[in-house]
């Protein structure tokens, strides 16, 4: 509808093959990032900050850190939340043990830490697939987890285990209000969901497709297995690594290994399906979606029932707040298996088309 | 599809959109309540705030604080960090600049606040679990790990299996098996301390979250053979660990759990194999405490009463919850005395009424409350203004206070504290107070 | 219906015809004493041959006969037990796919076996893989040498497109598209590899009269306009004896005919074996 | 004179023709953008300066293979950059081009070849070179034939057959070799040369080479060009025959005079999608593109969901009320405007969009009248759309709307510098400065239309109106008159009866008749969507055609022209009685149309002479009638139906009292 | 050594307690390709509503049926409304599902029932055996016996289900080939139903015994992450796997558990108990890389 595509011709590849070829989106994207880092700053509220937006897009990074690896690459695996530990603890303990170094190259060795672990557990992938490959991938989330807890040497012999991300500081500069963490993540998430985007329409994402389509096919065009596999799950895990280490400094501050739970691990895969396999889009729209219906919920169930006259307790609305998680899961699998951000592709091709219907 | 979408995006936007409205009401106290009433400790959450919401409610039916009437809301956690973050910055939103201290009964949940509640002034309250170091006002200034830590309590059941064995522990062999996490490791320290004060051996086992099958530990109980084993469980893992024990035949009088691992929600479960195991705890159960008669009395005849299943009611857990009623009804009450009465008290003006709590003998006496907790003097050297323990028994139906309070290796621990919290303000750049000053 | 299949065959002779121009040259390939089994199973037994530079080679024969297998061995996919494989000089035995790829070696597979997620002009850039040389890095940015890359290949990429005339679905999805096309897609991105050898699994299965007679047009002109190597299975016997200089028949794993396609078709075993029960 | 390429001076007077335009564009505006062509996905630019050089080369290299002064250059193909600069480069070398229609068979293409003493020619593509080669056998003179696209081409070896790319090597040469030798070819060409010869298929006779002037073409051009505010920004979507005069005129002759680009679709099945990318500021059409257009407008809104729908029925009835007062500038109230506002967001705005039409300034559309539905529907959109009249013989321009003078019913006042005399009979006669200079080898045509000062008979029959605009009837030969003495026009019925989307083709009879009955062809897109949505299944047109729903369906609209004619007193006598539904669609491959889908209603006459008589024979309900049909491939088949003839209700007209 | 034994035994033990729940993934699985990690969610389930028809007074037997009932009336409900609507999509879309179907089920149990630790009692101690401890000082837990002699009984009674019936007959031919059993006319939805009437019954069954051994409760539903490695060693199709699986699991992480962190704490210093948690998935993972398809499961070519 709002789309006025007619003149907008391509005169060269380069044009032809941008990131958002359709002006519209460009000015859309634009006024969106405008928005994000200087409209958002101005009305929102401490609340917003730290307990939507800032998860909002730490959980979308490790979304496209977990995108890049099951949606893009078609190797399923239950095991994010432990490369964002790794990420977390990776990232403290440079801070901690080297002197003068930059939070932003802690962060970004946290992720290359987590790449060298990915690739590690990426290892397997190679010779089993499918559930077998998610059920190893659990081994990560599991053995991950305990070895954070069990060398104590990892969070600097704290008697709790639990590590207090240090400060953040660039250029003399503290990131120590919401407002400011809040405009240091997006900075990063921006800049690297532009990144995963640029991977997924080049070679490389490329590769990785051809590996989840069809794998014997991708070999014999000469994609080598191995490098595009363990590829996918460097990449995945520098994500989710950047992504805890973000999860430990900007949003929780202090984190234990137990945080990084299976839980957490499915949560992410969640916003993965929900949103979208094998998008960027996908992984902010899944993001914001399994962030924000929990909360939905707690805000309107109790309201609602108590205006109804029901006599629900807190617990109830918990348990009704599962099952309808549960459902909408369920429901979203049945009605939209490509996830929200087909959705929105749809719409999109609607918008395009409007008036007409196809 | 898409409508419905659409109308879930609508929605969510309104629903959102209410948030972040202040309580500023007059006369009010606003209580933000972390609570978890669902998910794995959905149970022991459902005895815990039942306890503490019926007190504020029976603190309103008494006419309030000095007229200052208790309001709350409840956010459902789940025992999840980052939903307790989430639920602490909406409630947070909602308390304004006069918010009661919160009570996040997680100590994941408290590890991730404390931070954020300096920033915001808001008293954090973690009696009983949480951040021990935070005992350092100095370095905590909104922190409160009041009546008693981890370590406190470990030390004072060394000193009671101290008692039981004619003063000296030498030669004994003690298992500490323990929730694989901070709220089971925090202990350690302390207790490696003891046992080279003490002599005794002291053989470490930790369980893995979430606990709840433990064969290989209490196998190699049967391997170790310790005199006793002190436990350090939460959840799922206390009746697993009772049953384990009775499959291998352990003793359960020679196993003293910590007070997260000595409710009825633990030893129910576990049937006949509960019987005789012993545990720590810093308030007693049952409703001969006046003061929890005179709830059921008063709240639940008008029908008022939280609990669902009032069987509950006078349990450990339950008499927990209304224990952190009365510290933070009480520090209200004594910040009203300073800043001014019948008025509704900063988060700031109560922060320096907990860290200036005096509650004697002959308050708790005035409150019903005796025996119900220990007598509490917090400083701001001192946060903990306790670390007093009593050790019950289960006897097949219900808990049986076996002692009188036993207070913990006071010297022994607190210059750990001390040392710990010199160490954050170190990392986080915080100067820490001058406690001569603050007052 | 016969009808149209003579007058197919025809205008399949006449293109043959027109190509007679071309050149074929020296043995790139050479297959000698293949042998290949599958935990005893054996598929393929003892089998020689070799392909010229230019030809249009054909393996035929009845189903089970080994003819998918003997292709999966020349580029790598199964590794033969015995015998050795010589291809432009080089021998192997057993080769991972994707370097035999790199040696100019692509193919199309019996059931299509393109990438379903991507798009028609995705899945030919995918082809032109062993031609790009830049990596992860290079491609974070969006920018420079990478990209560079990117576009530079697109140019070939489209080339290919223009090519096989798959101009209007260029930005579908594969999935989406009817068999016919989807094949001749496939085709396309074993020709954005630019391959010295091109291996088709019977490209024309499944597809009606009009489709095989674009499809027999383009692997001639593949052949001649590109002077690609060509092995091909086919079961169209019709189409095989137009199309290929020579042919190889396989049965039971075994090879048992081997020639020009006349001096194939009077082969008795292979009338026996193959022509005989069908004809 | 120094040497050329060095001295790039602007000669004194203005370029005069094609040749010197192009320098001057590639001087001026050198990079700028001349043409474009959808080809390997995107757009492929030329500047005008890569264009002058592509030129060039081509020039010199057809001069090298003994192209000379006043040869003819036949140029057969779709709209492509190379063609076009073919025809620059026939000029450039004093050479008169000679466009041909890329759908004529080669029997078609012989004729012309023969007739205009073809000696080169340049093809698009193999198919195209196929037909020449044929067309060899009957005219030998044809001794080169050049093509543009080398895809299949590897093994022809006839004799005379040179790519274009080698062609231009071989031009290139020839620069390096003879560096002055273009421009010294170009010096010697004027203004008055013949500059192209533009075969007009006519709706009778054989066809006739119109031979333009360099000065017709350019002085015409910059006229409608200076009209209508024409600049180097303006975009054009060239997709009309080369061979027709139009597109000469839109993509050659107005895009030199204002260095305009030029854009090229990739084939002509994806002209919409094209059109769609490109979004052209500049744009023509002819009727029928707009009538089918609306139709699948209407068509697929029809498929849309309910609200949709609604939404856009509402909004089309609010546009249809205030959008062409608007585009026309005239006083709209607020409430109006926001309400046309609105729609302009919701409806209008992103129609424009999906069908191309964005960003046109100017929209034209000419050769037949346009229904007022269709012309008032574009309008209300708020595209700027108007009728102009024209003819190859006068280089387009005649008649044109100027802004805000936009009419359905009327073609405009005369064009910038033209004059316009209605004959006694009726006919329209015009003269000025883009009349041709005479049709090749055909000096008696040539004094039969084109009067010795200068008058051209266009063959129409019209009037001015009070407003001073030309209103066309019909062709002034067609005019004629019912056995009552009353008029009887048959375009003016048939067109009433085409607005109709149902309604695809009509063939009305009744010139020395007792009344009027007509032929109708339903349109099968328009009436198998309908049928679909009742679920009526039918096996093709003949099957469709012969429905009695659809019988209902057509007689219908029938009795609403009837009705409309009975308003019109002239007109009343002029109602349809009896008509039937054609078995066929007329078709241009079976001769029914021309090329331009213009009836021949003579050899219509002739070849369903016996359905005529059966219409005028009360008696009879139907027709039995076998047809020969040509398909696309080239093969005939027969076609047999029982045609159902049925009579339709006439109104009393609307003033005239009438014997009941 | 007696202690190794002991160690040996209690883990073989237990280790059948992980095959009972390892069982009901494998029939769902077998029969209809889906991987249902609501199993563990359904054990708790099973196990919620037998405690839950008790307390409402009525008698153990009789809860047990109507709980029965209950899991055969979630079976179906998850067939019809869910898994039914997804014939056709990927194995990994219908995985979500059964996650979705485990918050569902995690909702459900407790609104039905409250969410209150309750015990239930089978009658049978959890006790050592006395005179196996007395004579050779090992323990062996007579429910954990009693539980063996379970799971072995219900093996035997679904392998004469399997062998025996006709709708027994029917699964096997649907697990074999889904195209063959269509065309010999089985409706392959009342086939998917009946297997999770049956996934239900092994869910209950887990339930009663993993409830009255650790209490009924939320942590059940973790029971599941015990079964995966079991799983993936024992392959997902195959019942015989499932149990050999458990006992290798069971055996081999409680002697982990015992010998493997003095090793560790040898090595590194430090304790490193609590390697329960992942030692199965290593394990596991270790023996993937070796045999890919699991230690019963059917090797799978690629066919191109």
């Amino acid at each position: 509808m709002l789309y006025r595509e007619a003149g907008q011709f391509k005169a060269s590849f380069a044009e032809d093959m941008q990131i958002f070829p359709i002006r519209q989106d460009r000015i859309a994207i634009g006024l969106l990032l405008a928005f994000a880092f200087l409209g958002v700053p101005l009305f929102a509220s401490e609340y917003w900050f730290s307990a939507i937006l800032i998860p909002f897009l730490i959980f979308a990074l490790a979304a496209i850190g977990l995108n890049i690896l099951t949606g893009y690459c078609g190797q399923l695996s239950l095991g994010t939340a432990a490369f964002m530990a790794v990420g977390a603890y990776a990232a403290y303990n440079f801070q901690l043990r080297v002197e003068g170094i930059p939070i932003l190259v802690s962060f970004v060795l946290a992720g290359f830490t987590a790449a060298a672990v990915g690739v590690l557990f990426g290892l397997p992938s190679l010779r089993i697939k499918g559930f077998y490959l998610a059920v190893a991938t659990l081994a990560a989330q599991f053995f991950i987890v305990w070895v954070l807890t069990k060398f104590p040497w990892l969070s600097n012999n704290s008697s709790s285990g639990v590590i207090s991300a240090q400060k953040i500081q660039i250029l003399g500069f503290g990131f120590d209000t919401p407002v400011s963490k809040y405009l240091l993540v997006l900075g990063i998430v921006v800049v690297m969901a532009l990144a995963a985007k640029n991977l997924a329409r080049s070679g490389t994402g490329r590769a990785w497709m051809a590996v989840r389509d069809m794998d014997v096919a991708a070999q014999v065009i000469g994609i080598p297995l191995m490098q595009t596999k363990l590829t996918a799950f460097a990449v995945s895990s520098f994500y989710s690594g950047v992504a805890g280490a973000l999860y430990a400094f900007c949003y929780l501050g202090s984190v234990e290994p137990d945080g990084f739970n299976l839980d957490l691990s499915f949560r992410i895969l969640f916003m993965v399906i929900i949103g979208g396999v094998g998008t960027v889009l996908g992984s902010f729209l899944g993001a914001a979606f399994i962030l924000l219906l929990p909360i939905f919920l707690d805000n309107t169930l109790l309201p609602t029932a108590h205006a109804l006259g029901l006599p629900f307790s807190n617990a109830t609305v918990s348990h009704i707040q599962f099952m309808l998680f549960g459902a909408l899961i369920m429901f979203f699998l049945i009605v939209e298996p490509h996830g929200l951000a087909r959705l929105w592709q749809i719409t999109k091709e609607k918008l395009r088309l409007w008036p007409f219907p196809h | 599809m898409k409508r419905i979408a659409l109308a879930v995006a609508a929605a969510a936007t309104l629903a959102l959109g209410s948030i972040g409205t202040a309580h500023a009401q007059a006369k009010e106290q606003f209580f933000p309540i972390l609570s978890y009433r669902v998910g794995p400790y959905g149970a022991n959450g459902q005895s815990l705030f039942g306890g503490m919401i019926d007190y504020l409610q029976y603190v309103n039916m008494k006419g309030g604080v000095n007229g200052v009437m208790m309001t709350w809301e409840e956010c459902e956690t789940e025992y999840n960090n980052a939903k307790g973050v989430e639920c602490y910055e909406r409630l947070k939103g909602k308390a304004g600049a006069n918010s009661a201290p919160v009570f996040p009964l997680s100590t994941g949940i408290s590890y991730a606040l404390v931070d954020k509640s300096a920033a915001d002034k808001i008293p954090l309250a973690m009696v009983g679990y949480g951040r021990t170091d935070a005992v350092d006002g100095s370095v905590f200034p909104y922190a409160f790990t009041m009546v008693g830590t981890y370590q406190m309590q470990a030390t004072a059941i060394v000193k009671y299996l101290k008692d039981q064995n004619k003063g000296s522990l030498a030669g004994k062999k003690i298992a500490y098996m323990y929730h694989d996490s901070a709220y089971g490791k925090e202990p350690i320290v302390a207790l490696e301390a003891e046992a080279r004060v003490n002599k005794f051996e002291l053989v470490q086992i930790p369980v893995a979250h979430p606990g709840n099958e433990q064969g290989a530990q209490w196998l190699k109980v049967r391997q170790e053979r310790p005199d006793y084993v002190i436990f350090w469980g939460w959840g799922v893992m206390n009746q697993t660990a009772l049953k384990a024990a009775q499959k291998v035949g352990f003793p359960r009088d020679k196993i003293i759990g910590s007070w997260w691992a000595g409710s009825e929600e633990d030893t129910v479960p576990a049937g006949e194999a509960a019987k005789g195991y012993m545990s720590a705890t810093w308030n007693v159960a049952g409703k001969d405490v006046p003061l929890v008669a005179d709830i059921e009395k008063v709240v639940y005849g008008a029908g008022k009463g939280n609990l669902s299943d009032k069987a509950k009611l006078g349990s450990v857990l339950y008499n927990r919850g209304v224990s952190y009623g009365i510290l933070a009804v009480e520090a209200i009450r004594k910040a009203q005395e300073k800043y001014g009465k019948g008025k509704t008290m900063s988060g700031e003006q109560i922060a320096w009424a907990m860290e200036n709590l005096d509650l004697n003998d002959a308050k708790l006496k005035a409150l019903g409350a005796t025996g119900l907790l220990p007598p509490i003097k917090t400083s701001c050297e001192d946060h903990e203004g306790s670390g007093k323990i009593k050790l019950q028994q289960w006897d097949g139906t219900k808990w049986v206070v076996k002692t009188d309070w036993i207070d913990g290796n006071r010297q022994l621990v607190h210059p750990l504290f001390k040392a710990s919290a010199a160490q954050f303000a170190k990392d986080k750049g915080i100067t820490p107070r001058d406690c001569k000053k603050a007052m | 219906m016969t009808m149209k299949l003579n007058e197919f065959q025809q205008s399949v002779g006449d293109a043959v015809a027109e190509t007679a121009g071309r050149k074929i040259g020296d043995v790139i390939l050479s297959l000698e004493h293949i042998s290949l089994a599958f935990g005893g199973v054996k598929a393929l037994t003892d089998i020689s041959f070799d392909v010229r530079e230019g030809e249009i080679r054909a393996i035929i024969g009845p189903n089970g006969a080994g003819k998918s297998s003997m292709l999966n061995v020349i580029n790598g996919v199964y590794h033969p037990q015995q015998g050795r494989i010589v291809f432009h000089g080089t021998e192997r035995r057993a080769m991972e796919p994707h370097k035999a790829a790199r040696q100019g070696i692509a193919r199309t597979f019996q059931n299509i076996a393109l990438f379903k997620g991507m798009s028609v002009l995705d899945n030919l850039m995918t082809g032109r893989v062993t031609k790009m040389h830049h990596g992860l890095l290079t491609h974070l940015l969006g920018f420079g040498p990478g990209r560079r890359e990117e576009l530079a290949h697109r140019q070939k990429v489209e080339e290919v497109i223009d090519f096989l005339e798959i101009q209007h679905i260029r930005k579908t999805p594969v999935g989406r598209l009817p068999y016919g096309l989807q094949k001749r897609v496939e085709l396309g991105r074993a020709l954005a590899a630019e391959p010295s050898l091109l291996l088709l699994d019977e490209p024309m299965a499944g597809m009606n009269v009009e489709e095989k007679e674009d499809m027999c047009r383009f692997i001639l002109d593949v052949n001649d306009q590109m002077g690609t190597t060509i092995v091909l299975i086919e079961h169209d016997m019709g189409v095989v004896m137009d199309i290929s200089d020579r042919v190889v028949v396989l049965d039971y794993g075994k090879k048992i005919g081997d020639g020009v396609p006349d001096d194939v078709k009077a082969n008795p075993d292979v009338i026996k074996a193959y022509l005989g029960a069908g004809h | 004179m120094p040497e050329s390429g060095l001295s790039r001076q602007a000669p004194g007077p203005a370029p005069d023709t094609f040749p010197r335009l192009l320098a001057e564009h590639a001087r001026i505006r050198g990079e700028r953008p001349a043409v474009r062509e959808k080809e390997f996905g995107i757009w492929q630019t030329y500047t005008w300066a890569e264009a002058a050089e592509q030129v060039r080369a081509i020039a010199c290299g057809l001069a090298e293979i003994g192209f000379k002064r006043g040869d003819r250059l036949a140029i057969i193909g779709d709209n492509r950059p190379r063609l076009y600069w073919s025809i620059c480069a026939a000029q450039a070398l004093g050479g008169i081009p000679v466009p041909m229609y890329q759908d004529a068979v080669a029997q078609e293409m012989a004729f012309v070849m023969a007739d205009a003493e073809i000696r080169f020619a340049i093809a698009e593509d193999q198919e195209q070179v196929d037909k020449l080669l044929d067309v060899r056998n009957t005219v030998p003179a044809l001794a080169h034939i050049l093509y543009d696209d080398p895809r299949g081409m590897r093994h022809y070896a006839q004799a005379g057959l040179l790519s274009l790319d080698a062609l231009q090597a071989r031009g290139l040469e020839r620069v390096m070799r003879e560096p002055g030798f273009y421009d010294a070819e170009v010096a010697q060409g004027s203004g008055a040369d013949v500059a192209i010869m533009l075969y007009t298929s006519g709706t009778t006779g054989t066809p006739k080479g119109v031979m333009l002037s360099h000065a017709n073409l350019l002085v015409t051009a910059k006229n409608a060009a200076d009209f209508d505010g024409l600049t180097e920004r303006d975009e054009i979507l060239s997709y009309l025959p080369m061979a027709w005069v139009g597109d000469n005129i839109f993509s050659c002759a107005q895009a030199y005079v204002t260095g305009f680009c030029i854009n090229c679709p990739e084939s002509s099945e994806t002209v919409m999608t094209d059109l769609r990318e490109i979004g052209p500021t500049y744009y023509f059409a002819p009727p029928r593109v707009f009538e089918n257009l609306l139709t699948s407008v209407m068509i697929r809104m029809e498929d849309a969901g309910a609200i949709k729908r609604r939404l856009f029925h509402h909004f089309m009835t609010v546009a249809k009320r205030v959008g062409p007062k608007i585009l026309d500038g005239e006083t709209v109230s607020l409430l109006d405007r926001l309400h046309y506002g609105l729609g302009q967001l919701l409806v209008y705005g992103p129609l424009r969009n999906v069908l191309g039409f964005s960003r046109v300034r100017v929209g034209y559309t000419a050769g037949e009248a346009i229904g007022p539905e269709i012309f008032s529907f574009y309008r209300s959109l708020g595209i700027n759309l108007k009728q102009l009249y024209g003819q190859t013989e006068g280089c387009v321009f005649i008649c044109m709307q100027p802004h805000n003078e936009v009419f359905a019913d009327t073609v405009g006042p005369p064009a910038p510098g033209v004059e316009i005399r209605i004959a006694d009979n009726g006919e329209v006669l015009y003269r000025g400065p883009g009349v041709f200079q005479a049709y090749f080898k055909n000096p008696e045509s040539t004094a039969s239309t084109k009067t010795p000062e200068g008058w051209v008979h266009t063959g129409d029959a019209g009037y001015f109106d009070a407003r001073g605009h030309l209103k066309i009837i019909d062709r002034a030969k067609d005019v004629g008159r019912l056995t009552d003495g009353n008029l009887f026009a048959p375009k003016y019925i048939e067109n009433k009866l085409k607005f109709f989307p149902n309604i695809k083709e009509a063939v009305a009879f009744g010139d020395g008749r007792g009344q009027v009955c007509a032929f109708i062809n339903i349109d099968i897109s328009a009436v198998g969507n309908w049928a679909e949505r009742r679920n009526l299944a039918y096996a093709g047109y003949t099957d469709l055609a012969g429905r009695p729903e659809v019988y209902a369906l057509i007689r219908d609209c029938v009795e609403q022209v009837n009705a409309d004619l009975a308003a019109d007193e002239k007109m009343a006598a002029c109602q349809i009685h009896r008509f039937l539904i054609l078995h066929k669609e007329l078709d241009a491959d079976d001769g029914e149309l021309t090329r331009t889908r213009k009836v021949r209603r003579r050899f219509i006459e002739e070849k369903y002479g016996t359905l005529i008589e059966a219409l005028y024979d009360e008696t009879k309900t139907s027709c039995y009638i076998e047809t020969q049909v040509k398909y696309e491939d080239g093969r005939s088949g027969l076609i047999a139906a029982d045609l159902r003839i049925e009579s339709a209700r006439v109104f009393p007209a609307a003033v005239t009292q009438r014997a009941a | 050594m007696q202690f190794f034994f002991e160690a040996l035994i209690g883990g073989l033990l237990s280790g059948v307690m992980y095959s009972l729940v390892a069982l009901g993934f494998v029939l769902i699985y077998k029969a209809s390709g889906v991987f249902n990690f609501a199993q563990g969610a359904m054990v708790f389930f099973a196990a919620l509503s037998v405690v839950g028809f008790a307390g409402k007074g009525v008698p153990l037997p009789l809860a047990i049926v109507l709980a029965f009932g209950a899991m055969v009336l979630l079976g179906l409900a998850t067939e019809r409304f869910v898994l039914r609507k997804l014939v056709g999509q990927p194995p990994i879309s219908l995985f979500m599902a059964t996650i979705g179907l485990t918050f569902f089920i995690e909702g459900l149990a407790p609104m039905l029932w409250g969410d209150a630790v309750q015990a239930i009692d089978l009658g049978i101690q959890d006790e050592p055996i006395p005179w196996l401890l007395e004579r050779f000082d090992i323990v062996v837990s007579r429910f954990d016996l009693v539980a063996s002699g379970i799971a072995a009984a219900l093996v035997v009674v679904l392998a004469i289900f399997f062998q025996k019936t006709r709708i027994g007959r029917a699964l096997r031919a649907v697990a074999d080939d889904h195209q063959a059993a269509l065309s010999i006319g089985i409706p392959l939805e009342r086939i998917w139903a009946i297997v999770w009437a049956v996934a239900g019954f092994v869910a209950l069954v887990a339930g009663l015994l993993w409830g009255s051994r650790n209490g009924v409760q939320f942590a059940l539903t973790f029971t599941a992450l015990k079964a995966l490695p079991v799983l993936v060693l024992g392959g997902f199709d195959s019942v015989a796997g499932a149990i050999v699986g458990g006992l290798i699991i069971g055996a081999s992480e409680k002697l982990a558990e015992i010998y493997l962190p003095p090793l560790m704490q040898a090595g590194f210093g430090g304790n490193f108990g609590g390697i329960e948690g992942w030692f199965p998935y290593v394990l596991a993972l270790l023996f993937l890389l070796v045999r890919p398809e699991g230690l019963f499961g059917e090797k799978h070519i690629d066919r191109v």
